[in-house]
């Protein structure tokens, strides 16, 4: 049998096996080597709450998908075009979603009685005849690592382990994939075992060879280069893209920077990311817990360094307070949050975008907040360096809204220069500008941002005292002034109000009037997009608005939404950015709403986009 | 460590006057609060660090007004967590000399684990704590140190609640620094002031304080200038632990138990235990005694060794990545990780 | 001069001084009294946020303001007719809200130079003629009083404390009240120190006396007994009728009652006043914090106590995630929010309703919580015993909004008789309904309600496990199943939005339908109710509607806005309820906020009112 | 104490099955909390106490995956909060063994106020806290127990970080019962799970439990049954301080310091110190040796002393009030006051 070498566009492969099989991994890098092929990807990790759920069983089940293709890719694919299933259990969970005629790709020694019953198959599937509307590829893998590695001085367990690179090889060969930056990532990886290095080395090409010698592919795929602007690249995770945004901001103000957080799933990676970034002067601090987190941030802040703090739902709720205090004293600081399936612990590592309505109200007390949202893995990076550059300007706090699918998902990553970042300046008052007769005023403002200035302590001249009582404007003394009160909490109102100046003007995808328009925020973006890009390719009349800025919302929103019959918003919640455009505007929507702990799908847009052409 | 990263220790010409803001000072006549602020506000200019390097934290309280009447920087926060966002001041700015004010409420019921993990990671902060074994500012629920039985509002019938010993649940927490204080003696906590800000690393200072509204006389034995000998043992390090009015009676260890003696013939002076504030083993015996009506309550550095302290970690992790790595700016930011070019 | 007896519907009085000259105890000894002579009235305690600020100086200042009258009274009284002015500080801060030709009654010897200029009078006022406008009794009452104690064995400054008694004696005489009651509550309170019971006795007496003899007041007032229904009565604050009401809700359905609470202002007196009732079996625990706060009350609540948890606006930000537990574990619980000045510490003495938001939003993830609030400072009672029943009947936490001025302003309350009561019927199931084949389902729920069975730990044969992962409906195990989790929100959704049916037709004062609804929510209903009765007499089109429920809306409120041109929302906050409304009704309302930490008056919404209508 | 109130103590016939319940343990293969939960699951039809009186509370971590394993009434709550809800279900429901599973993290990071907030009011609950010494259910981080040094994903340069010793914390908080046990030596833990729950009060378990994936190996030198009797101390109440591999080494007091001795003609058994749980400097002075590489780390039960429980104080607050004032119901409510009629 001869394999034909076949050109598509794009494809959806999913990696699915046990937690222990290594799936995150072998996903992360086949990624890599596909970015760096030149393609546009996307990716997913999909993984249990538990660490390592017992083996075979449907609970522990780990899986990676990503879509790459020669043109720009959105999504990280809505149904897999192959499937990796490293066991039974891997096979039951995700076969119904596998497109017909989709590519099978089991590890046959898995398939033992025990893990089929683990698994509840009633009879083994690679060999009744139950997968025959795909194509099956059923391989040896366990036996064939063993052959490979017979010799190479790794424990039998150990080469056991190795049987995910085997199917990464079959992966590579199949898609024309260099295999060499692997190899060198495994050889840095293992720089201090190199027979383990060696021996994974073995296994790739082992899978490579399988599948180039074997011949019992009929195909293999050549997915071309995508047209991609020039420039340099990286893959990043919405989660790395944030921390290296955060940096990045105090790099180009010329501040020193402080993350006070606590480990919570899926917020955890900024954490590990900006610890890793010592040697930039980045101060981490592992609080105790959420509110340590959030309050020893905003001492940094007070005491000059540019703080963040970044979490994910059941942390943010135990932020409330302390974001009320930063709010009141008028202190920068960036609140990341990293959404994931809620109420409560919920599903912890699932995505969702369940927490817009906390971020907006979730505190005591009138309280106004900016809040943006990233839309992209990479996006991450500049929406991090937006909110970090508004918190200063305008001496607030600042949330930012991520989300799990963002978070742990990757895409290549145009690196900017240097100079393509906004400018980001910040003057603190000088002891040399005040005297006597001058005297320095905590909360006399800026006439356009009225931001207050941001004294830093060890200013001769400059001391003062803050705090969470109600302040005098001007001169910052507490008050219980009824009158001031009054006073102060307009200008808090009015300084988030006017930070629409900042806000460009919104973009809409598509044409400026038409029957629909489908707005979205936040991480839905790629779905909204396939989903609105393939109706407009069928004629349809719908146009697509992506927010950044959910508080303050644009100032242009009112007027476009006039040129729309219908507005669509299609959340991973039960319908919150819908309120919040039913009470700004007054005007009604249609809500599309999936709280299934998992992204949308671009035909799920696409199909919902119709139901609502079709019927008019 | 940097430069910029050290405290100035230098002599400045500062007077107490410098500290005293124009506002009104507002608690009530008579609190134990106006003892102490006199005596930080006496004891400051002494340190020889300038004005504007101070920073003067606190939670919510009455004690927790402090920062208001200090004219440095100085920051009213939050309820309980003053010392978590102290961390955060010294650790971005650690050339400041930080000063949390705290009380037994704020510090040690709300407030209870940044309490403990600041004293843990030994953060080279100075703590505070008001003890008047009450909520003042809520106006008189039992707190954390309150004693068994005590009638408050929250508590008509007495309290039930086992006490604290804030020196305690500080040894407990691996303090660095454990001293005590009363409001009313000005000479010891000028002494144990001067030695706290001396101390690096968390330093961690109980004052009893009074509060003349909802617990007078809390601390009435060893407030009384009259009672006091008897039932407060001020203890140095390196001398015998001595006290009563004639300073004839000492502590002494039998069998594995600590007990009072009449220094004299059968106990001369020799026999009786020294202070050595480096031993847990005399820090620990002396916190027993606290509350135990068979003995004095101590006072003075109870505990003092050095140890690393977070905020040289950080800085030393930092400065030692930038030797290895070759400082960061933000060209090499971007370029990090594995990059190919199209 | 002799003395003319005036008959008046109504009189305000406020009483100010210093913090330690004790006007919120004279205060309520007026109150008492009055309500005892059977007026009916409402009181306003105001107090600084220092326990005692430095003597003489503005921000030391305390006041209480009562209004009582011969009709129903709604509110504590718009400007006073009396002011009880114990130093120049008071008269300062209070003089402004004096009614022209009001009464000023001060004690002259407190005008001294030093009291004078610290608080800011460049002349004695008490002896130019500045309050020439004003009706003025300079009464030297620390002088008098001393005369009056000079035998009595008292220590100088003990005497000098009467004086707010006699202030208090010359009031009697005014108004004509019954000083009895006073003296009886002072023997009691000084039963330990009969000398200071005489002493401050003396002090009511002398002060009555010098009214009824010095003749120098020209009038006293009769206010005649207002028309209230018969029946027992008791003087209530709202802090006490909520305790009330969550002991006796607890009491009607047989079941031990749990508070976990952490103090603060101002919702400490309902944990004061439960802890008082430990022979009514009430288990008080006075936690470490706000979250150990709920947390206990949710263990309880799993272990099979009533439990509820009692704080003001920082504290139920605290308890933020906590209350995503016990939505998803659907324990029943009682949440009550007494609402101050926000954000942060911001003023914590003073009332706000700004916690709204908070309330219905507050938390990570997609979580409903039905929010009822109350109106009055006995309505807390009826709200508190509500928000018990509805808990335990939907198995859901429920939020109980309250505020500042209710939780410490009084009113004459009628006791209801136990039958008046709402049934409150609780069944837990039993070991005997399960056996191996019909199994406990800890999910399984009732058709209507959609409330889940509440299992009593200690009931053989009902062991299960709950937590705060996503479970499966019925069985409750552990889900991370993309469906399961859509179906759960729904679910959990749907519960609450039922609670409708508990709803009440809603009760419109005034036409069912005119030019202007004047709708309000909480403590603002004295106020609001004022104001429009007032513009219903002189004729306006305007009626009012005050809700209980604020989530979820009665079913009827749509319906019944169709019947109005306009609708008025007054909020003691920037327009939280507003929202609410727009968003739900896309009607657009007209605001009016105020948020100077002080409750409405009648004549603010009296004003907002005419200002609207007569533009028409 | 009335007895619906009390904790129903009777030979019942249960085994091990009957806490098995149905489900998958969904640990890693090799975790140290198996070994954990065989033992908890032996050991509770030994206490004599109705399977339906047993109620099991857990925080979040991997530990706290534990509630599902175990078939009697659970909670798996939230992060840190274990003990304060176990507080409630306890003083609602005292006739409940109550068992709180926490983790260095749940218990010591985030739940450390609560926990030593629960240990002075010594609530009757047990507590059984899984040290791992690293965060595992997050994947990796250091905990406040990790050592100085320690690479981790949040501490890739190494902890700067000073650890806690729980027990010391505990200690510290006033606890009434501290023990230590380690996930492999089960004979030591049935002992020290039998104690736990024979003292009346909140008895303190700190477990050394190995997390394979995180941090594997932590304690090898006192699980590795080969270096164990070097490494570990035993402690027995009344008993000398003994160990090693031939039982010929002890603990001695020299001076105001611990040292470790061979036993012998210079240093008879009659030398070796006497453990004493209910003498605090001698819990003290096991605890100091904990991190201390000069000597053994102690196991057993470090310290047991009777104090109030706030469950019966509770309890026996409200019989007294319902005594002296009468039992309240609805009616005498209703009737509370100053009460006038109209
Ligand atoms: C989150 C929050 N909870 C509760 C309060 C109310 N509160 C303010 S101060 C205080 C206790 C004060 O006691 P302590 O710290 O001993 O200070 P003191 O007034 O005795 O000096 C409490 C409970 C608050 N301000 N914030
Ligand atoms: C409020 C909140 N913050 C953070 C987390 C994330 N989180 C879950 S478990 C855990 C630490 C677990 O460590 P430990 O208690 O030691 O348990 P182990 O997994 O090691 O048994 C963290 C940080 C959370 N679930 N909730
Ligand atoms: S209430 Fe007590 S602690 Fe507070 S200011 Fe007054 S005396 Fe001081
Ligand atoms: S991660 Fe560690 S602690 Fe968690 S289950 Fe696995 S081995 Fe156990
Ligand atoms: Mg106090
Ligand atoms: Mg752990």
């Amino acid at each position: 049998m001869t394999t034909q070498v076949k050109h598509v566009d794009e494809v959806t492969i999913r990696f699915a096996g046990d937690s222990g099989d290594g799936m995150q991994l072998t996903g992360t890098r086949f990624t890599e080597t596909t970015a760096i092929a030149g393609n546009d990807l996307k990716t997913l990790p999909d993984y249990p709450a538990e660490i390592r759920a017992p083996a075979g069983t449907l609970g522990g089940v780990s899986a990676f998908q990503l879509m790459f293709g020669s043109k720009t890719v959105f999504t990280s694919g809505d149904a897999p075009d192959v499937l990796v299933a490293m066991n039974p259990a891997a096979l039951k969970v995700h076969l119904k979603e596998l497109v017909k005629g989709g590519v099978i790709l089991a590890n046959a020694d898995a398939f033992s009685d025990k893990n089929l019953k683990l698994a509840g198959w009633e009879s083994n599937p690679l060999e009744d005849d139950s997968l025959s509307s795909y194509t099956l590829y059923s391989v040896q893998m366990t036996k064939l690592v063993n052959l490979a590695l017979a010799e190479s001085g790794l424990a039998p367990k150990s080469i056991d382990r190795t049987k995910n690179m085997f199917a990464l090889g079959i992966l590579f060969w199949m898609y024309n994939r260099d295999p060499e930056p692997t190899f060198r990532w495994l050889k840095e990886k293992f720089s201090k075992a190199p027979v383990l290095a060696e021996g994974n080395i073995t296994a790739i090409k082992a899978g490579y060879n399988y599948g180039d010698i074997t011949r019992i592919f009929n195909t293999s795929y050549r997915v071309e280069r995508a047209e991609i602007p020039k420039g340099k690249y990286k893959s990043v995770t919405g989660n790395e893209a944030t921390a290296y945004g955060l940096v990045a901001a105090a790099k180009k103000a010329g501040k020193e920077i402080f993350l006070g957080s606590y480990p919570i799933t899926p917020a955890s990676e900024i954490l590990h990311t900006m610890s890793k970034l010592k040697n930039f002067g980045v101060k981490t601090f592992q609080a105790e817990d959420e509110i340590a987190g959030i309050t020893s941030a905003i001492g940094a802040s007070f005491a000059g360094d540019l703080a963040c703090t970044t979490t994910s739902g059941p942390g943010l709720a135990l932020k409330s307070e302390a974001i009320g205090l930063a709010l009141i004293t008028e202190l920068p600081l960036v609140i990341v949050n990293v959404q994931r399936g809620g109420p409560s612990t919920g599903l912890p590592t699932k995505t969702e975008q369940s927490d817009l309505l906390q971020a907006l109200y979730g505190r005591n007390g009138d309280g106004e907040v900016p809040v943006i949202a990233a839309s992209t893995p990479s996006d991450c990076f500049y929406a991090a360096y937006e909110a970090s550059r508004m918190a200063v300007k305008y001496m607030t706090p600042v949330i930012l809204l991520t989300d799990g699918y963002l978070g742990n998902g990757s895409e290549p990553w145009k690196i900017p220069s240097v100079d393509e970042l906004d400018d980001f300046e910040i003057s603190h008052p000088k002891a040399e500008d005040f005297s006597e007769d001058v005297k320095f005023q905590p909360y006399k403002r800026d006439e356009v941002t009225l931001a207050r200035p941001w004294a830093i302590p060890g200013t001769k001249g400059l001391e003062h005292r803050i705090g969470g009582l109600e302040k005098v404007d001007v001169s910052g003394d507490v008050s219980y002034e009824p009158m001031n009160h009054q006073v102060m909490t307009h200008l808090r109102v009015d300084k988030v109000a006017g930070m629409t100046r900042e806000i460009p003007q919104t973009e809409i995808f598509g044409e400026a009037k038409a029957k629909l328009l489908v707005l979205g925020w936040g991480g839905t973006f790629g779905a909204i997009h396939v989903g609105v890009d393939r109706a407009q390719q069928k004629g349809y009349s719908v146009s697509q608005i992506h927010l950044r800025w959910v508080n303050p919302l644009p100032a242009d929103l009112g007027d476009i939404f006039k040129n729309f019959d219908e507005i669509l918003i299609p959340e991973l919640n039960m319908g919150q950015l819908s309120k919040i455009i039913r009470m700004n505007f007054l005007r009604d929507v249609i809500q599309l709403n999936k709280v299934q702990g998992l992204p949308f799908k671009g035909s799920e847009i696409e199909t919902k986009i119709y139901s609502i052409l079709d019927k008019k | 460590m940097s430069d910029k990263n050290a405290i100035k220790v230098e002599p400045v010409a500062l007077t107490r006057k410098d500290f005293v803001p124009g506002n009104e000072v507002r608690w009530c006549p008579g609190c134990g609060d106006y003892s102490v602020l006199a005596q930080v506000q006496k004891m400051f200019p002494e340190m020889g660090i300038k004005r504007e390097d101070f920073a003067v934290i606190s939670g919510i309280g009455c004690s927790s007004r402090f920062p208001y009447y200090m004219d440095t920087y100085g920051f009213h926060t939050i309820h309980g967590r003053a010392t978590a966002i102290a961390s955060g001041v010294k650790l971005a700015n650690p050339a400041l000399s930080v000063w949390v004010v705290t009380g037994d409420g704020d510090g040690f019921s709300i407030g209870g684990n940044h309490m403990i993990h600041l004293l843990r990671r030994n953060i080279d902060i100075n703590v505070l704590l008001f003890n008047n074994r009450i909520y003042g500012l809520t106006k008189g629920q039992y707190s954390p140190t309150s004693l068994p039985g005590a009638k408050t509002k929250s508590s008509p019938f007495g309290s039930i609640d086992n006490p604290f010993i804030p020196a305690s649940v500080a040894f407990g927490a691996e303090a660095s620094f454990i001293a005590r204080a009363i409001d009313v003696d000005v000479k010891n906590m000028q002494d144990v002031l001067m030695e706290s800000h001396q101390h690096k690393g968390t330093s961690f200072v109980e004052i009893y304080q009074n509060c003349v509204i909802f617990n007078d006389g809390a601390f009435a034995d060893v407030s009384n200038k009259k009672t006091r000998p008897d039932h407060a043992l001020f203890v140095k390090h390196g001398e015998p632990m001595v006290f009563g009015a004639d300073q004839n009676k000492g502590i002494i260890i039998d069998g594995s138990h600590p007990k009072v003696v009449d220094i004299g013939k059968e106990y001369p002076i020799e026999r009786i235990l020294v202070h050595d504030k480096t031993n847990p083993l005399i820090t620990n015996l002396l916190l027993q005694m606290t509350l135990d009506n068979h003995f004095p309550t101590p006072f003075g550095v109870l505990r003092q060794v050095d140890k690393p302290t977070y905020d040289e970690g950080l800085i030393s992790q930092i400065d030692a990545a930038k030797e290895k790595l070759g400082e960061g700016g933000l060209e090499e930011l971007l370029a990090l990780g594995d990059v190919w070019e199209v």
